[in-house]
């Protein structure tokens, strides 16, 4: 074709666009809205993985010292736990220092407890984190082949309840993200089928007075990529601002929640929006004309 | 080199099961000039559009120049339709385009240049009357109006074969008179005009070949003839 | 009582800026027969448009019946439409219905009965020569049968008025003589008939009243006209 | 309008919706997508209400009482406790209790404060829960002047977190579910004008043949309810039988997880996807039905 005729296409594209105003205002809100439902789900689902993930990063073993062990001994373990591999970061907590912290568990009321001062039945320990809350039991069982450690502990029911909500969270929002990005191509690909329908005898007068089918289908493909790039675009700023926004109120009152980085996320967010747009606005008006082009 | 147009054994049964043509043998040389005649629902129509691949036989064979229409793969048939003008009954323009695109539509779909649309397109409108209608769009014209618009598109890229259904059902007879010695002069220029028509006193005057259907049959076929039903 | 239809210095500029009619001023009786002739362009559709408001005048005043159609309220609109009978230019036919249910619609607007439309259908299809096809949706039709279609729905409710715009366009000469015919009856039993037409030789056969419009202005009116344009 | 009018409306709705089956297939398709994430959120969110319900009927008021507190000033101050408006219930919880407790809470290592056994330096109390966390501070001021109480606690700054975020929690889901109403009601009535749009020349041609608005506006209204409602109906029961596999499955294997039980909100969800799906079919096209009436 020459390049007028590109031209032309393109051209055509952009007046028809101008011309259905009325179509054209309907699918772009209708890319833009589901769109925007998309980004925000996607959104709200990788802070969900980040939540599992700060919750994983919790679990803890804890190694009890016996009475036995030396300062010498001590330093041993301490290198013999750096060589682990599995273990992110061990911490030492001295009797004194388990005895100080039962002590804040029971609030305010440290007198009652002076009495145990002397005594002090609780043990020294490490406390232990691991690089993935899988390779618990192995570092467990490891640590606990040490020589001078009495007992480890960590809290199984827990953390295997903790895995089970964690994985379950994963794969539910994987599966959510999925299962919406399937019902925004619906959405977004029945609408665009409308748009072509209502324009089936348009088609048909073209294709009788001997245009070829690419003459007939790249401006309505064009029209398509640009209703779902302008739509796709349009969702995904939305999107940002709006999580940069909530992101802004949520980290100021309440900054024990972890909250995703807006500069983490919304590069992703605009990325798949106007991706899945282009892509939806392309291939939707391709497949909805086959049918209207067989004249 | 054979006729430009050949019809054999042509029937046509529409899903319906309404038989629109039977049994059609026809011949059509090039540079002829025809007149299809026939009553309302004779399958006039039905014939032409056999010619330009709008609808296809259900039996026989229809043969446009090199080209089996009956049997033409799908790539094809934008080309067979490009050599091709044609006047629909029902003018098949373009709603939301103005004339002057409707018109230049016929010569894009042949990848013409614009300064060929640019110089030919008012040309047309020109002969065909409603140069100053070419910003207008269809409904904003009258009906004698878009069909001359529909006549323009049609003869814009010089066809080989011009197919013209009923193309001045809507106009009065000065300007229908006009409109059959345009066709005339473009016949005399060597393409060959087929037009389906019920302007008898036209067809009288101008004695070319008459084709007369009746119920879907070739009923006559006049080298010199008048008008028949 | 006045007469049936009154144009009252009408004039009509489209939005485009086209003036189609200026300042007319015509009065027709009720029971008569009249021809609007003209040339393609002149405006004749657009003057029967504003008897039924699908159109309303720029300035001057359309008077039908008791009706003051160039400022009905929308919602009295319906009611005049349905005392007139229209015969479309371009048929209008709804695309997705049989014709016996497009002929219908016209009755069931007056709500009518089932029986009614049961007995009256199928009668006024047979007076127009299309009862076999009353099953087809319109674009299974020829482009004739169409207009036979649009005939028989404006006649299906007995109207008081028949506005036919080139109700004979795509007839051959026999079928439209039989739907003149047809126009004459209705007109006999005291319906007013107003038919804009092209057909020379049926207008010059009839002797009937002639309303001549050029350019949009009325251009000649005679008792016992023959066709000018 | 007589009766067999009435009849015609009814059937041509149907009769149309079956001529343009293209558009009703996407126009119920579209209605049931998007009543389906609506559903499903809505579903969600009551979930997140009674995960955030369940969390504050965690919190509780610990009220320490006095060494001195004998079997009768106990049973006196129980009988206040009752008294007081705002305590849903309270669990006393003796010295022994405590100390078993504290022991459960190192896990496996008991024998380590055995030492401990002879002395019991820790005191009694009563363990209260109030109705609303709203009331915590009004009930912990009125515990606390009863005669008998040493201290009171309800870890404060722990309780006004959770207030805070399940307040925001309630909040945010009431905002996501208005949100994608809204969403909802723009896509599904896009979708019906497109519909009504396509249909615009018949309603034309209905116009000047003499229909009332009423005649031409009745079946189109009556398929636009035909579509919400079929569409609704979809959603809400996909939804119903759904959130009846996720409950049963999450509840079974994470039992500790709070979920609301499907026979508490599967019959709001139909009666919302029905609902919302006849209204909005119904307003959407009158609504884009206006415009192309004025003829
Ligand atoms: N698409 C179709 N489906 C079914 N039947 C059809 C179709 N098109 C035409 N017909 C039928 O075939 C017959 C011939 O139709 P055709 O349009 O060829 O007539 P025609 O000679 O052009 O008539 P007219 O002068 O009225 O235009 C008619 O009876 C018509 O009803
Ligand atoms: N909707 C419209 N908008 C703008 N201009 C119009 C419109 N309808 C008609 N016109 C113009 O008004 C003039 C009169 O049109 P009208 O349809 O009344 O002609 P007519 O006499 O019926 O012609 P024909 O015999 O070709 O049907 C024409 O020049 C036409 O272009
Ligand atoms: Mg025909
Ligand atoms: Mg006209």
């Amino acid at each position: 074709m020459r390049s007028s005729t590109w031209a032309y296409m393109a051209g055509e594209a952009l007046a028809s666009l101008r011309r259905n105003r009325f179509m054209t205002i309907a699918s772009i809100t209708t890319v833009m809205l589901c769109l925007l439902v998309l980004g925000a789900v996607y959104t709200f689902t990788c802070n969900v993985a980040k939540l599992a993930e700060v919750a994983e990063a919790q679990v803890e073993i804890r190694a009890y010292l016996s009475p036995k062990v030396d300062e010498k001994a001590l330093r041993a373990i301490q290198e013999q736990l750096k060589q682990i591999p599995g273990i992110q970061s061990f911490e030492y907590i001295s009797k004194e220092k388990a005895l100080e912290r039962m002590k804040q568990q029971f609030g305010d009321k440290e007198g009652l407890l002076d009495g145990i001062d002397k005594i002090n039945p609780l043990p020294a320990s490490f406390e232990i984190k691991v690089a993935e809350p899988s390779m618990l039991s192995g570092v467990a069982e490891t640590v606990k082949a040490l020589s001078g450690i009495d007992e480890v502990d960590y809290q199984k029911e827990l953390v295997d309840k903790l895995l089970l909500v964690t994985r379950t969270m994963r794969f539910g929002s994987v599966l959510v993200v999925v299962g919406l990005g399937v019902v925004t191509i619906f959405l977004i690909a029945n609408t665009i089928r409308l748009t072509v329908y209502a324009r089936r005898k348009e088609i048909a007068i073209m294709k009788l007075v001997g245009a070829t089918d690419s003459l007939v289908r790249i401006p309505l493909v064009l029209e398509g990529v640009l209703l779902g790039v302008v739509g796709g675009i349009a969702a995904g700023l939305i999107n940002n601002v709006v999580y940069a926004y909530v992101f802004k109120t949520v980290s100021s009152s309440m900054p024990f929640i972890p909250l995703v980085l807006p500069q983490a996320v919304n590069g992703k967010v605009l990325a798949i929006t106007a991706g899945a747009g282009i892509v939806i606005g392309m291939v939707g008006s391709v497949v909805s004309m086959r049918r209207f082009l067989r004249i | 080199m054979g006729p430009l147009i050949r019809f054999v054994d042509v029937t046509k049964v529409y899903e319906n099961n309404c038989t629109a043509l039977r049994g059609i043998n026809l011949s059509i040389e090039k540079g002829e000039f025809v007149f299809i005649t026939g009553a309302s629902g004779a399958g006039k129509s039905t014939l032409l559009k056999m010619i330009y691949g709008e609808e296809f036989p259900t039996s026989g064979r229809v043969i446009v120049d090199s080209w089996d229409v009956s049997k033409i793969p799908r790539k094809k048939l934008p080309y067979l339709r490009r050599s091709i003008g044609v006047v629909f009954q029902d003018f098949k323009l373009l709603p939301d385009r103005t004339v002057f695109e409707n018109v230049a539509f016929a010569l894009r779909v042949t990848d013409a240049s614009r300064l060929a649309i640019r110089r030919r397109v008012p040309a047309v409108l020109e002969l065909c009357g409603i140069k100053d209608k070419s910003n207008c769009r269809p409904d904003e014209l009258s009906g004698g109006e878009q069909q001359r618009v529909s006549l323009a598109r049609a003869l814009v890229n010089n066809p080989i074969l011009l197919v013209a259904d009923e193309p001045t059902g809507n106009l009065d007879p000065d300007t229908a008179r006009g409109i059959f010695a345009l066709l005339e002069d473009v016949n005399d220029m060597g393409t060959t005009v087929i037009v389906a028509t019920h302007a008898q006193a036209m067809v009288d005057h101008m004695r070319k070949r008459v084709v007369t259907l009746r119920d879907g049959i070739l009923q006559g076929d006049e080298a010199r003839g008048i008008y028949r039903a």
